[in-house]
């Protein structure tokens, strides 16, 4: 008797949260896994629509590995530029990157 | 598949309601394994002991020192519990527990004998897969909640060595898959009519290798390696908990060699047996049909095949000298998992190629001649490699053919 | 009654150890965290009948990319060891819009698939199938990625996608080295 | 394997070494590994599908073949002809039967052989060349990716032919071949022979390959011609189509013998270029300028077998044309040239001190074997002789080539490079110094000589014999008796030249340094030869008689008349009850006459060239033996009849005398220079005015407005904080500020909430 609205609920919990680390931790390590967190929500959001929705197709677990494979491939980077950017100038705090600036 | 509705397929005690059963299995599961381990202790001292010619413990319970174990454990349990300065509480506290509940919990997937499994899922190699890589993360836990240099040097090197041969691991594992078309350790025991270790050695070497190093014995133990990180991960462990990283240890390598009597020798199943009775035309044996007789000669069939293999653990680790990091890992990158990538690539067109209709043992024997095939290849490579490799070390140059021709040929012009 | 006392637990870990995730001053126990709560979402996929993508979570998450993680964390480490203020200026701000992107997603949720549990409402249980159609649903995955009809470019292109994740982290990470000419 | 499975393997058959052609020309030409790596994946492929296609043609099983003979075909419209909406299309496609998969496996197999070949033939892994163009002795070819991307195209060519089901996709696999043979053939453009008196005559390879290319254009004209006679008259190009009892009793009917019999012989003038017949054999021999792998496929496995699996396909209209309703000339002008082209072939090989040159000739006799057997009507005889000839003629190449490869190694160690490592005449003694080499040359000439029972070149042979006679007891006709009798002579021919090439190349002693210092070549190399030897010898049991006396009974399968067989049994079963052909494709009686012809002319001729030249080997510097004897024949063979010269003297000179005095000098220099010089003129003055305008006008409107956009970026530029983090929350804030705008729209303000 769980309604498909709570894991809607849960994954939109789960995405805020992520989506607050993103805006406001300082370091850039977490705010990968803020980002992680919210692909985690997406993840939730497919599988329950999958499994409600449409069971006997495969499209909702399909596009929820795509989003595993794609995980994996931007932590491993995003990581790796984290430790780049930690040898070059000595600090991964995000604010302090902006090179960008004016 | 429904991890709390499990073991439902276990035909022994069908009275008791399914919860009830479920904690049974449980407990009985892993309490038979608890035990296990005080036996594997024992063994591999009595073991090792013969193979570097000395008795091994002789005194404590009888001239085989059958009790040993026991004192052991009795030593550890008594033991006091030592918490290092600004060590981390969680991370220490946690990676014990976490160590032996990942190390448990691999069984549920294992059928010892017919109908006598925690629960056979569709997808039981893949949860292997899964919770082992999980087990991991304990030694990250160990070795920086034990803030101390060497522990994280060993969770270092554990890890890298850990987390590099998960692949040949994987891509091992898949070829026996792929043969079977199932993932389901049941299914894949019943597929084999002919043991996969003689349809597709290589893949059994491979597995093999890799087992003993996601195992951490030697010749790939340099997480513990006494002599340089003294014992690594686990060095500002005492007691018990230090105990519980033994315990996991043994079981890890306990369910290696079940894990590999189940992929490549068939289980508890008897398939050489069946096919000398089928050559001679008589009815092969099925053990999943005899009930609970069935299932006793199935435990032991099964027990037997993993302790030879546990056996050949042993040897191993009395006999061999520990290799170097970067040789482990070169060895990982740069021999198995090209080599596995290949083999599967082989396996999976010459599956396809086979015509419909062809007999078990024609397969098998088409795809051991493939795998034969490979070895001789990858041998070739290797020794040419490695001879080059001798020469730069020498320092010879390799023959630089002459000038000469380029005059000739620019008169030519 | 258990499923739902079950959900409710895995949504508190889950979300639990998110909010430790993004709140905790050690970078080191917000990574633990993390495994904590991708744990939970498995135990979700679980609930869902997704034990393929819950054993895959367990593989990929846990067991690649919070290593990944922590790794960079210790190897970052010198930074975490000065207490510094976990979040910057615009941390208030941030709270609201996470807050109000909540609501605004309850709220269009709510709209079209109610909150409350009653038998009546529309898709207010998990929909009974067969088993076979569940047990079946690993092997119409897997023939999914290879069938041209299904998502066989979709599957090239990630696997095209993680070599380049491959070379190009390899690539990033690799320590400059200065030539001696 | 279902028909759509089979079919869609069979269009992927080709595609790999042609994808493999465009992958290494536009990506992985500046590395030489990986293309040679990428031109194997793709070959690989092709064996990998062409084998189990072919495996899975003969899984059919014989007798379900004899009625339906073609397993895989699928076909896609390609050209409107006439309108393009009701107008009919011209369709391409492929078909799979057994001669296709026979073929199929014979050319896959030799194709990845000597791919594989190549890469040891071109050095790799030793220092690199640095001439381009020339061959660098025991240094790494610099243009190995440009050698590889051609040697694919040339595999793509082949298998499109071989798996074409229509005249128009085989023609274009044809002549996809055609260039890149041009192309392989003059690979080593920049290279030139500085000739002693004594020396073997070479010709450069540029000259060489368009040698090739001109003389096949002058039959692949006519041939094309034949294509469009048939495509009028048939209404289609596709051989299942075109090939039925009615259409061609409608044809016969409609345009009578004599016509038919032309477009016979048109589309047979194709194969006489394509596979060296005479008249047009000319450009085969110094087609051997090519690089060695290159003469092999060329010659062994793909062009040339071109030729004749084109008159096997095309077999049907022969044998209407030559048929009781058609005209006995056909047959007499495609059996005459055949036979005529196997002995003057053999004739000339015999002559040879090319290690290659003999084995060219050699080609081009074997060639004719396989023409003359087609002509008197020999379907399975020839298409057996096709395959065994694949496999055996690839390795007796590959094995000169590495003999040669052994010669220059020994030219390196002794700095000697003006001695021809060809010429087989500074050979000798290379028994002790290439073991492999030896053996499986050994192997590959007896297989051509056609040493009893044991090789496949013998089953071949025997069985065009076997044909020949038979078909003239039978109806008496005079023609295959002729055939016969030309064709054993050629064959003892043939066994004498392989005794004589065999025995002068490695048995007795050292004649030159090289030849002390040679090498046996490296494992590239070796194993492809191991692997081809073995197919040299078990390719022809498939083929042995079941009246055969003695094995005959035991193994009494004739696997491969019947498989092959079957590919027209049907239709000729069909013609034959119509009277439009003379013979259905059936089981040959056996007969003791060409057993014992083909035993004495193989062991004869092989004992004859060992008792010359084997028994007490050439000293050094000691000149032909049998020169001395034969006296003027000799120079006469030497120089090849002269038909080179001939040629040069009736059809080149004139033609450059006119293109250059006439059409250069007259026409191009003055009358059209004149012409487009005054409009270049012309156009110049008015670009000038042009490019004053733009300089003013547009330029100065631009720098205009681009001082104007400056300022405003100015202006702008302060917006921008750099931080991620900001813009992501501004972003988000929008988003969330726009979503709940339009829900309090789309739900009426603050109307009915929750």
């Amino acid at each position: 008797m769980i309604p498909l609205s709570w894991y809607l609920i849960l994954g939109a919990a789960l995405f805020c949260i992520g989506i607050y680390g993103v805006f406001a931790r300082r370091n850039a390590v977490a705010i990968l896994m803020a980002v992680e967190l919210m692909l985690n929500a997406v993840n939730i959001n497919l599988v329950a629509f999958w499994r409600y929705l449409t069971p006997e197709k495969s499209t909702g677990m399909a596009w929820a590995i795509f989003v595993l494979t794609v995980a994996a491939a931007e932590a491993a980077v995003g990581l790796a530029l984290v430790i780049s950017i930690y040898r070059s100038r000595d600090s991964i705090i995000a604010e302090d990157m902006d090179l960008l600036k004016n | 598949m429904n991890l709390y509705n499990y073991a439902s397929q276990t035909p022994v005690l069908p009275a008791i309601p399914p919860l009830m059963r479920d904690i049974i299995g449980v407990v009985v599961i892993s309490t038979f394994l608890l035990l296990i381990a005080i036996v594997l202790i024992w063994l591999m001292r009595k073991v090792i002991a013969r193979m570097q010619k000395r008795i091994g413990p002789n005194r404590v319970g009888g001239r085989y020192g059958l009790l040993q174990p026991v004192a052991d454990v009795m030593k550890l349990l008594t033991k006091e519990q030592i918490t290092p300065a600004g060590a981390d509480r969680w991370a220490y506290e946690l990676a014990p527990i976490l160590i032996v509940v990942a190390s448990l919990i691999v069984w549920a997937v294992m059928p010892f004998a017919p109908g006598l499994i925690g629960v056979d899922l569709n997808i039981g190699l893949f949860y292997i897969m899964a919770v082992s890589s999980v087990s991991v993360v304990t030694f990250l836990l160990a070795g920086w909640g034990s803030n101390n240099k060497y522990a994280l040097l060993g969770a270092f090197r554990a890890v890298a060595q850990l987390v590099s041969y998960e692949v040949p691991f994987i891509l091992a594992m898949l070829v026996p898959i792929l043969l079977a078309r199932s993932m389901s350790t049941v299914s894949i025991i019943e597929d084999q009519t002919v043991p996969y270790l003689f349809v597709v050695p290589l893949a059994a070497l491979i597995f093999f290798i890799s087992a003993l190093a996601e195992t951490g014995t030697t010749p790939f133990d340099l997480l513990e390696a006494e002599s340089e990180i003294i014992a690594g991960f686990h060095i500002e462990y005492s007691g018990m908990k230090f105990a519980m990283f033994f315990l996991a240890e043994f079981l890890g390598a306990l369910f290696m060699s079940a894990l590999f009597s189940t992929l490549f020798l068939g289980g508890w199943n008897i398939p050489i047996i069946n096919l000398i009775i089928s050559l001679f035309g008589g009815q092969p044996i099925d053990l999943a049909a005899m009930g609970i007789a069935g299932t006793i000669i199935g435990l032991f069939v099964f027990l037997a095949k993993t302790f030879l293999i546990y056996f050949v653990f042993l040897w191993i680790r009395a006999t061999w000298p520990r290799v170097r990091v970067d040789q482990i890992l070169s060895l990982n990158w740069k021999v198995l998992v090209p080599i596995s990538l290949v083999l599967i690539l082989v396996v999976a067109i010459l599956d396809k190629m086979i015509p419909e209709g062809t007999t078990e043992l024609v397969r098998a024997g088409l795809f051991l001649a493939s795998n034969v095939l490979i070895i001789f290849v990858a041998l070739e490579i290797m020794r040419r490699s490695a001879r080059r490799q001798r020469m730069e070390v020498a320092g010879m140059e390799t023959v630089d053919s002459g000038t000469h021709e380029i005059t000739e040929a620019a008169a030519a012009d | 009654m258990v499923e739902q006392i079950l959900f409710v637990l895995l949504a508190i870990i889950t979300l639990g150890s998110a909010l430790f995730v993004v709140t905790d001053r050690n970078l080191f126990h917000a990574a633990l965290a993390l495994m904590v709560s991708f744990a939970g979402v498995a135990g979700i996929y679980i609930t869902l009948d997704a034990g393929f993508l819950a054993m895959a979570q367990l593989l990929v998450y846990i067991g690649a990319i919070s290593i990944l993680i922590i790794f960079a964390i210790m190897m970052t480490r010198r930074l975490m060891q000065a207490v510094e203020m976990p979040f910057n200026s615009q941390r208030w701000l941030g709270l609201f819009g996470a807050v109000i992107t909540f609501v605004v997603l309850a709220v269009v949720i709510g709209r079209y698939w109610p909150i409350a549990p009653s038998a009546d409402t529309f898709l207010a249980s998990i929909p009974a199938v067969d088993p076979e159609v569940m047990s079946g649903s690993v092997a119409r995955l897997g023939v999914s990625f290879v069938n041209p009809d299904a998502y066989v470019i979709p599957f090239e292109v990630a696997s095209v996608l993680l070599l380049a994740a491959l070379v190009g982290a390899i690539v990033v990470a690799w320590p400059k080295v200065e030539d001696k000419s | 394997m279902t028909h759509e499975t089979l079919t869609i393997l069979t269009w992927l058959i080709p595609a790999g070494p042609l994808l493999a052609f465009f992958v290494i020309v536009l990506f992985t030409n500046r590395s030489r590994t990986l293309s040679w790596m990428v031109a194997w994946a793709g070959v690989f492929v092709a064996l990998i599908l062409g084998w189990t296609v072919a495996l899975n043609t003969a899984a059919v099983g014989v007798h379900h073949l004899e009625e339906h003979p073609t397993v895989a075909s699928g076909a896609i419209p390609w050209i409107p002809v006439g309108d393009f909406f009701e107008g009919t299309w011209i369709n391409i496609g492929v078909a799979v039967d057994p001669l296709t998969a026979v073929t199929l496996i014979m050319v896959t197999f030799t194709v990845t052989m000597i791919f594989i070949y190549s890469v040891g033939y071109h050095n790799w892994g030793a220092p690199l060349g640095k001439i381009l163009g020339v061959p660098n002795h025991l240094q790494e070819e610099p243009l190995l990716s440009r050698f590889f991307a051609f040697m694919s195209l040339f595999a793509g060519g082949m298998l499109i032919l071989v798996v074409a089901d229509n005249l128009l996709l085989l023609f274009i696999g044809w002549e996809l071949m055609g260039f890149t043979s041009y192309s392989l053939i003059g690979f080593w453009y920049a290279r030139e022979y500085h000739l002693g008196p004594g020396d073997i005559p070479h010709i450069p390879p540029y000259k060489a390959s368009v040698k090739a290319f001109m003389t096949t254009r002058v039959a692949d004209v006519v041939m094309l011609l034949g294509i469009v006679f048939f495509y009028f008259e048939f209404g289609t190009m596709n051989f299942n189509e075109a090939f039925t009892p009615e259409s061609f009793e409608l044809v016969l009917n409609a345009i009578g013998p004599v016509a038919i019999g032309a477009m016979a012989l048109m589309l047979f003038t194709g194969t006489v270029g394509k596979s060296a017949q005479f008249p047009l054999h000319v450009w085969l021999p110094d087609a051997m300028e090519g690089p060695t792998p290159v003469s092999a496929v060329i010659h062994a496995a793909a062009m040339v077998s071109a030729g004749v699996y084109f008159l096997l396909r095309i077999f049907p209209l022969l044998a209407v044309a030559s048929g009781p309703l058609g005209t006995q000339t056909v047959s007499y002008i495609i059996a005459g040239i055949g036979a005529f082209t196997a002995l003057m072939a053999a004739t000339i090989a015999i002559s040879q001190n090319d290690v290659k040159g003999v084995l060219a000739y050699s080609t081009i006799s074997q060639l004719g074997f396989m023409v003359a057997a087609i002509g008197i009507g020999g379907y399975v005889a020839g298409a057996f002789h096709l395959i065994t000839h694949g496999f055996f003629k690839a390795l007796l190449f590959l094995a000169s080539g590495s003999v040669i490869h052994g010669m220059e190694h020994g030219a390196h160690e002794v700095h000697d490079h003006h001695t021809d490592p060809q010429d087989m005449r500074y050979m000798g003694g290379l028994r002790k110094k290439m073991p492999i080499t030896f053996w499986t040359f050994l192997i590959g000439g007896l297989a051509l000589a056609g040493l009893p029972l044991i090789t496949a070149g013998f089953w071949s042979k025997d069985e065009i014999f076997a044909e020949a006679w038979y078909l003239w007891e039978s109806d008496g006709s005079l023609l295959p008796l002729i055939v016969f009798v030309m064709l054993a002579i050629a064959a003892f021919l043939t066994a004498y030249y392989t005794a004589r090439q065999i025995s002068m190349t490695f048995l007795g002693k050292p004649r030159t340094p090289l030849a002390e210092h040679a090498h046996e070549s490296n494992a590239f190399m070796t194993i492809p030869l191991i692997l081809l030897s073995v197919f040299a010898v078990i390719a022809g049991w498939a083929g042995i008689p079941e009246n055969f006396p003695g094995i005959g009974p035991v193994i009494n399968l004739n696997y491969f008349h019947h498989f092959v067989g079957a590919t027209i049994y049907k239709l000729m079963e069909e013609l034959y009850e119509l009277h439009l052909v003379a013979h259905p494709i059936e089981t040959l009686p056996f007969n003791m006459e060409p057993l014992i012809t083909s035993l004495v002319v193989a062991l004869g001729g092989l004992f004859l060239g060992w008792w010359i030249y084997g028994r007490k080997p050439l000293k050094e510097g000691e000149s032909d033996p049998v020169a001395g004897p034969l006296g003027p024949i000799y120079t006469f063979l030497y120089n090849k009849w002269y038909i080179d010269e001939l040629y040069e003297r009736v059809f080149i000179n004139p033609t450059t005398y006119v293109s250059e005095k006439v059409v250069y000098q007259a026409m191009d220099k003055t009358v059209i220079d004149g012409i487009l010089h005054s409009v270049a003129r012309g156009f110049y003055g008015f670009g000038y005015y042009v490019k004053r305008f733009e300089e003013v006008v547009i330029s100065g409107g631009v720098d205009k407005l681009k001082d104007g956009f400056l300022d405003i970026a100015e202006e702008f530029r302060q917006l921008q904080t750099g931080r991620v983090q900001e813009y992501a929350l501004i972003s988000a804030l929008i988003a969330v500020a726009l979503i709940a705008v339009v829900l309090l729209i789309n739900y009426g303000w603050f109307g009915q909430f929750f």
